[in-house]
């Protein structure tokens, strides 16, 4: 347990602000495949941002911009729900 | 705007629950709390009861909450909640609160929390009238401590603590009918939902909030590990659970019945069944029975719910 | 003590009642159990009169009544609540997790004691339920002293260093029925001593969102649970800080121990409650008799004074600890922690039971006690 | 010390008896104690209230087992309850009654109370007790009987009821 | 210890869940929570197989479970559960009762710490809580004597001069969720050793109907209320009487206390629950290096064998005694208790706090605990 | 033979409760309890909450329970009623019960044991499918602690936790509708009866006890004391509840509504009002208002009620 | 607590089979008023017998036959309820 | 007495493995523990588990800090995690994974399994460790899994799987 505090430098009833730093990187999670979109096809339509259980999409002046791998456990719901049929699952070779 | 702007306007920055999460991978919970959170305008104060939720979302040190966030046990969110909205109030009329913007309160809890032994204090709330959403996250059962039975466990689901066996067929009783139990109280807003009907469920929520009163809201989850069923099927197992008329999408406005969807074509329960792994035994030829009987009770159900709506319409468009 | 001349006529549930309409928190939930419902029945009245500006949450039981407090104390209001009993059994989860997120709740209770069988009457079986859960607990003799207790406890619960719930116990019956001459102070004064409600991290408070009431794994959950012993600790000096303070307010001092003619004494006794005023005129009694005795009053159960205890006691060859609570198969709370904290000193340390379910202990009792003559349970009707 | 016990049914006042005897006292500047003994019976069902006097400040919590004088405030009481029970020797016995009663010292509380067309038999026994005691004073009742009930009744109607049971000892 | 050659691998979960299959209790009340559910998951899985007859009540709380158990257990139907931590707190009120009421229930329990912060790891807090509840409180050191003790378990609560409620203890995680070697009884030898299910007042006995859970006032409490703590006395005696009978049958002695290597010890270490294994293996490396050391393992926590403690203490001049449980501002409870049993002796006692929320023990803290070099709160990260 | 006689027959010899308890002097309850017990012809368990049934029946060592009679908690009395249900039916089936009488379980619980804190373990019970009859004797507050508030507790009453006072006009929320909240879990029986009402309720209770699974019955009981009227008053009273349409009496019997008296002519809730100490406040000026509001619910409430009964009605004659 | 049993003999965990000595007799508990009914009035519709809360109307043979003042509270309502109007209350004498 | 670390995602099957090797060990005479740590992080989520095994009865119940042997069930966890962490002198680190691994042992379980059209690489790396340790034999692992899961799985996929771990190391 190195690293850890000791007991006097916790806050008071263990009452924390959030620190992005200290959220688990669940893209780690991902067990062998990731999405992957064809934006020519992507019309904009929000539903895999609405779907996403994770955050994981990336939406940019309101239009869809990219995955957060970092945060992408890999489910599948937004290549399932994309009316577009834009998004694939690929091999995670990275 | 249209709402899915607002939604995306309203999650800019720093979302209410950030990704990075410790949920598993496809659960549906996410999803009702960023929707339900990223429909109201107003800054938002949580509660959560114990459960997959407060576990996945908040170990020491970290968390994954950007607003205002307290959780105190299992099975007293809603009377938490009482307090907090209390205190506001209280501080409110006195002047004292740390900033003058309005405030909208929040729970979440799974069906655990809410159907069975957070009950009574969501009750009590709702009888004193204090100003929340209550939003119970209905996955139908005790996920957090590994798929146990609940009172929202569907008739023949197979749980840890009702497993289907040699000698058992899975759960012996029907599920509570939680959404009914809530409007019996007769508050201003009382709505059933789903996680895979984004936009009935944000316009609940913004009617809900506008309701001035205790709200409730009864919205169906998926949980991949507990129904089993791979997660991408997320949307296509909440669908159909809506289609099969099992989870009707309705509201209760000040007492009166309307139903928000209508599915299109009666669509046999077994559909929904066969897609999960907790229902697997009643392909048994001993569960014939049971499947017959949830048939029956979703259709007498569907009926009654037909029922009272329609009367209910006659008498608002009479009165 | 009140000097009768200004005193008022009124029970130990009226004097707190007092009190907390002279504090006016800011939010009380309550559920009724006899014996606190005068406190909640003659406070809620005082609301209902305009005569506080009190948000009344009126619980559907008391597991909601520490719940809503909980939420409320955090959310940044001052919040008060009382139980008895069942209501304390039904609720000590909630007490615990109170404790462990620093929720500076003040409960008044009216000790009583536990089913089965169904009793209504004074013990101190409730308060000793949550003897671990890391909030405070004080005693107070009578309906002044508990109207006193009341006072001091928000000072001592939101002292920063502290933030602990504090429970005002009084004795069932005994002394939240029983009418005494009490002292009130006047309202400007209670307000002042009292000060505003500041908490370090009001959930209310959007400019900082933090997160309460977190999951910890073995990591971390010991540091996290320690910053309540820790706290305890510390609230030993604060209870008598405010003592202090309390005492130049009201020339009535209510330290976490009282020692009533133990200078020169060889035997001591040690309780806490309504039984200690019985004890002292039985005290007076022996020494008018030439014996020396004294009495140890316990205000403070929770943190014990527990160097004071060991000083008090350093003179005495026995020391007989009542206990009005039992520890079946066990040993008695007090009794077992005097004796660690005496062990290694000269006195021999004996345990007694007493008064469970509202058992009356007679001034003759006292004294087989002190003469050690008295069963390990006093008053008890058996056939031996 | 002095130590009174009263006897009445649930819901006849003794409560209210012993507590403005106390308070009397009280402003006699004595030392004083008032408490009930409930059971689960409800309105109707014998009970008990107590007082407690002393020059010197009171601190004892002990139950009343010896009492220097009873009450009764219900008659029919004497049927059931051994309103003797632990009473010292000499102490004073005073029952709500016509006449006499077992040989205690009776008072007809009922009809002077009836006779002022109030119901407060309770305060003519107390009225009576403070002239068999001699403390406290008439004028110290009356005026602790206003500070505890006048918020709801009639100070007069109180003084009277007070006063009737005085005299009516006094008178002999 | 089970002999490995005829053991088999389990978890003290699914020991304990096989004991309940053998003894085939006739009402189960469950709630799941962690760390004790993969008893009630195992359990429920025997029966819809068909290995047992139980009625399964799935409550919806854990009061509810202990209620429900109650007016099982007292209407005629021998009646089992299970919890932890939460549960246990939220159902204490009830565990009360059913010792007031003579229920001989038996609960096996995951010990794991209280909230907040939550935390779903092994300590004695729960237990702790229970502790003047009346309830029997064995706790097991691994999962072969979690077994044994769910075996041993019916025969004492439900012996006529017991009747109490009795809550086998594992360790959470340690302990339950632990695969150790552990062997089981033949499915007869247990049904044989624990027998019918008898008590005397059987609520469905429409011959002699009977009120029960009264209302009783001061006049009687103490009385009611004491058979409890007489039942604990006699039930010193029962626990051996029972292990005894069970050694015949296993070969394995769970004796309320064992004294491992403390014939001539000069310093004994106290503890209860998987710790002591930990403890003997460092009692025979300090053993081995000379010292005179030895342990001191309360299997029986409620009743406290206190004469037995006594007894075994009698040559040590130091005893430190561990409590898996925090008691602030006060004296851990088998700290305090053991003191006061020992008070008098030559022992000096010492306490130590430990293992709280799941944290780890190392045998060098252990060692350093012998040694006298441990802080009060061992295994704290502390700054100073 | 007659109703009445029967019930007479049941009572002889030794009545299940026995004359000779410490409820008050014209106490409501046991009218309740006598009629319910009287109208089950097979032995009886009773299973009692805390509350003035209670404590006056059972004081130590003194009992006037001639039937088996347990008591265990205020919150509880449905888990427990579960477990010695459960339990009969775990000794039936190995034949290991005393005798062989079928027994039929009844429940006794005051309102705030119904309808607060013992609202969740009914609840679970409910969906658990129990055999039992549950009795709520609701005198609309907590009485036995001395008459504080309860969600049984109507609109303006004056309470000891809401007392009528200078800044005050009673209880300021409604009251929970727990005979809708109880037939919102889709047990085979739930009924809705008055103590003034004997044969209504006699036979509310028959059909409950037939129902063959989990019955709810919600009895109006009157607390001469809380109320604040004379204990002679006690039918009147609560006639004028029922006639007022303050307190319908129906029942829902596998989820339709039917209602069993028709009150004949609409009496305004003043009526009712008058009658009783705890609303004297509501004839301040500054109270008309509740008053008004009183009376607009319980015509909305009547109103929705002999809806859901007809559209109720029509179904069943349709199918 | 002269004549109180003690802790030995008591029942195990309070549970008390129903002894009618130790009910009180509440008959005592009246306030000046008792029930008396004039027979030739009566119908024998057995009303005030379903509202006594006090079981204090004797019914035997199926016939109304008078109240037991032993348990009777004088709570008026049999006089209330009586249809035949048939019931007084009138002074209680003893 | 010898200590093994699993790592692992949760989810793939460290927990099994553990008492898979601990069972066979325990039918080949040795005294067995085995254990998982858990978070609240759920499936996908770094985990751990232990197995502990000695000629002697193991008693102890502290935590495993300096293990024997460490075996890596999932190679991503590598990046995020420090596996030596605690390792003993000279102690083995085994990794799923092809080709070799920062120098750790390499077995690569997935296309092995994948080979034998199963999911079972946890059963693979057990088989892979007992190789590597040399005990327990590969036999006694194969009926130990026939034992605790061949209710649910065909025992021939379960003794391929262990089969080709330990023939994999065995070979070299
Ligand atoms: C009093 C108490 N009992 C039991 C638990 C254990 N527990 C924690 S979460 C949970 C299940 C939660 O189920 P649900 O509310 O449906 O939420 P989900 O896990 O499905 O998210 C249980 C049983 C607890 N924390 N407290
Ligand atoms: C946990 C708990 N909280 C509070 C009480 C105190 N208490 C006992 S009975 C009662 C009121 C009962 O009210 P109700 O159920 O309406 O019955 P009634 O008194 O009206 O008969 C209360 C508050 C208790 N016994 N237990
Ligand atoms: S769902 Fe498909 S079409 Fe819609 S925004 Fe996402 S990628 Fe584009
Ligand atoms: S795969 Fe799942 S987690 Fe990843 S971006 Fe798509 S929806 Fe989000
Ligand atoms: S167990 Fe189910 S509900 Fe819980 S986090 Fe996983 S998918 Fe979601
Ligand atoms: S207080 Fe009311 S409910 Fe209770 S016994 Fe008296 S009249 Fe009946
Ligand atoms: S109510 Fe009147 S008429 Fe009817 S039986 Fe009684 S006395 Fe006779
Ligand atoms: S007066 Fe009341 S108690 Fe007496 S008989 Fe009539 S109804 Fe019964
Ligand atoms: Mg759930
Ligand atoms: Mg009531």
């Amino acid at each position: 347990m190195a690293g850890l505090r000791p007991w006097e430098e916790l806050p008071i009833g263990g009452a924390v602000e959030p620190d992005p730093a200290l959220r688990p990187r669940t893209g780690g999670w991902r067990t062998g495949l990731r999405p992957q979109v064809d934006l020519d096809g992507c019309v904009n339509c929000l539903l895999c941002w609405v779907y996403c259980p994770d955050s994981a999409i990336r939406v940019v002046d309101g239009a869809f911009a990219g995955f957060d791998l970092d945060l992408c456990k890999g489910c599948e719901i937004c290549a399932a729900v994309c009316p577009a049929e834009t998004i694939a699952m690929v091999a995670d070779d990275g | 705007m249209s709402r899915l702007k607002t939604l995306v306007a309203n999650e800019r920055g720093t979302p209410p629950l950030a990704g990075g999460h410790a949920l598993c991978q496809g659960c549906g919970i996410p999803v009702v709390v960023r929707t339900v959170l990223d429909s109201i305008a107003t800054p938002k104060v949580v509660v959560g009861a114990t459960g997959c939720l407060e576990v996945a979302t908040t170990r020491f040190p970290g968390t994954a909450w950007n607003v205002p966030w307290m959780h105190v046990a299992f099975e007293n969110a809603a009377a938490v909640a009482s307090g907090i909205e209390a205190a506001y109030r209280a501080l409110a009329r006195r002047g004292a609160l740390p900033q003058d913007d309005p405030i909208t309160f929040v729970v979440f809890a799974g069906d655990g929390g809410t159907y069975d032994i957070g009950l009574q204090a969501l009750s009590g709330a709702l009888e004193r009238g204090h100003r929340f959403l209550f939003v119970c996250y209905d996955n139908q059962a005790y996920m957090n401590t590994g798929i146990q039975r609940s009172g929202a466990t569907p008739l023949g689901a197979s749980t840890t603590t009702t497993p289907a066996g040699l000698e058992s067929l899975g759960k012996m009783q029907r599920r509570k009918d939680m959404t009914a139990i809530a409007a019996a109280h007769r508050i201003p807003f009382v709505g059933q939902a789903a996680a895979s009907h984004w936009y009935d469920l944000s316009r609940k929520v913004e009617q809900a909030v506008a309701a001035g009163g205790p709200a409730f809201l009864n919205v169906l989850s998926d949980c991949p590990l507990g129904w089993g069923h791979e997660p991408k099927l997320f949307k296509s197992v909440l669908d159909l659970a809506v289609e099969t008329r099992l989870w009707p999408l309705y509201e209760v406005v000040d007492g009166s019945y309307r139903i928000t969807y209508l599915p299109k074509r009666r669509v046999p329960v077994t559909e929904w069944l066969a897609l999960q792994a907790r229902f697997t035994h009643l392909q048994r030829p001993d569960a014939e029975k049971i499947v017959a009987e949830i048939q029956r009770r979703v259709d007498e159900d569907w009926d009654r719910l037909l029922r009272r709506a329609s009367s209910d319409a006659a008498a608002t468009e009479v009165s | 003590m009140a000097s009768v001349r200004t005193a008022r006529l009124l029970t130990g549930s009226e004097a707190v009642a007092n009190a907390m309409r002279q504090i006016d928190p800011d939010v009380v939930p309550i559920y009724p159990i006899t014996p606190q419902t005068p406190i909640i029945e003659r406070f809620t009245r005082f609301v209902a009169d305009g005569e506080t500006s009190t948000e009344i949450v009126n619980v559907e039981s008391e597991h909601s009544a520490m719940s809503a407090a909980v939420g409320s104390a955090l959310a940044g209001a001052r919040t008060m609540t009382a139980t008895s009993s069942q209501g304390l059994a039904l609720m000590v989860e909630v007490i615990y997790i109170a404790a462990g997120m620093r929720a500076p709740i003040v409960m008044a209770v009216g000790n009583r004691a536990l089913s089965a069988p169904i009793n209504i009457h004074g013990d101190h079986s409730d308060g000793y339920l949550a003897r671990d859960s890391g909030a405070i607990q004080l005693f107070a003799e009578n309906a002044q002293e508990a109207y006193d207790l009341m006072v001091m406890a928000p000072r001592i619960a939101e002292h920063p260093d502290v933030l602990l719930p504090v429970l005002v116990g009084q004795d069932g019956f005994t002394i939240t029925h029983s009418a005494e001459p009490v002292e009130l102070l006047p309202d400007e004064a209670v307000r002042a001593f009292v000060g505003e409600y500041r908490i370090p991290a009001p959930l209310l408070d959007l400019s900082a969102p933090r997160s309460q009431g977190m999951f910890a794994m073995p990591d971390y959950y010991f540091e996290l649970r320690h910053q309540i012993a820790a706290a305890m600790e510390r609230a030993r000096e604060v209870i008598e800080e405010v003592a202090a303070e309390y005492e130049e307010l009201s020339g009535r001092r209510l330290s976490a121990l009282e020692e009533y003619r133990l200078e020169d004494a060889e035997r001591a006794l040690v309780c806490m409650g309504s039984t200690a005023g019985t004890v002292k005129d039985v005290v007076d009694e022996l020494r008018a008799e030439g014996e020396r005795v004294g009495l140890l009053e316990v205000r403070s159960f929770r943190p014990l004074p527990i160097e004071r205890i060991r000083a008090a006691c350093s003179g005495c060859s026995e020391v007989a600890v009542l206990d009005r609570a039992d520890t079946p198969g066990g040993v008695g709370a007090l009794h077992a922690e005097c004796a660690a904290i005496l062990c290694g000193s000269r006195a021999r340390v004996r345990g007694h039971v007493y008064g469970l379910g509202g058992r009356d202990l007679s001034p003759a009792e006292i004294r087989a006690v002190f003469a050690g003559a008295a069963p390990r349970y006093v008053g008890l009707r058996s056939a031996s | 010390m002095k130590e009174i016990r009263w006897h009445a049914r649930a819901g006849q006042g003794a409560k209210t008896a012993s507590q403005l005897y106390a308070a009397a006292l009280l402003q006699a500047g004595k030392s004083v104690q008032a408490f009930p003994e409930y059971g689960p019976e409800r309105r109707g069902a014998p009970m008990r209230a107590y007082t407690r006097f002393d020059e010197r400040p009171i601190r004892r919590h002990d139950a009343v087992a010896m009492p220097d004088a009873v009450v009764v405030l219900e008659p029919s009481l004497l049927r059931d309850v051994d309103v003797e029970d632990g009473l010292r020797e000499g102490g004073l016995v005073l029952v709500n009654a016509e006449g006499s009663a077992n040989g205690y010292l009776a008072v007809p509380a009922e009809r002077l109370a009836a006779g002022l067309g109030s119901r407060f038999v309770n305060l003519v026994m107390v009225g009576a007790l403070a002239a068999a005691l001699g403390e406290p004073s008439l004028e110290e009742l009356q005026s602790a009987a206003a500070a505890l009930l006048g918020a709801k009744v009639d100070p007069h109607a109180l003084a009277a009821a007070l006063a009737a049971g005085w005299e009516h000892v006094w008178r002999g």
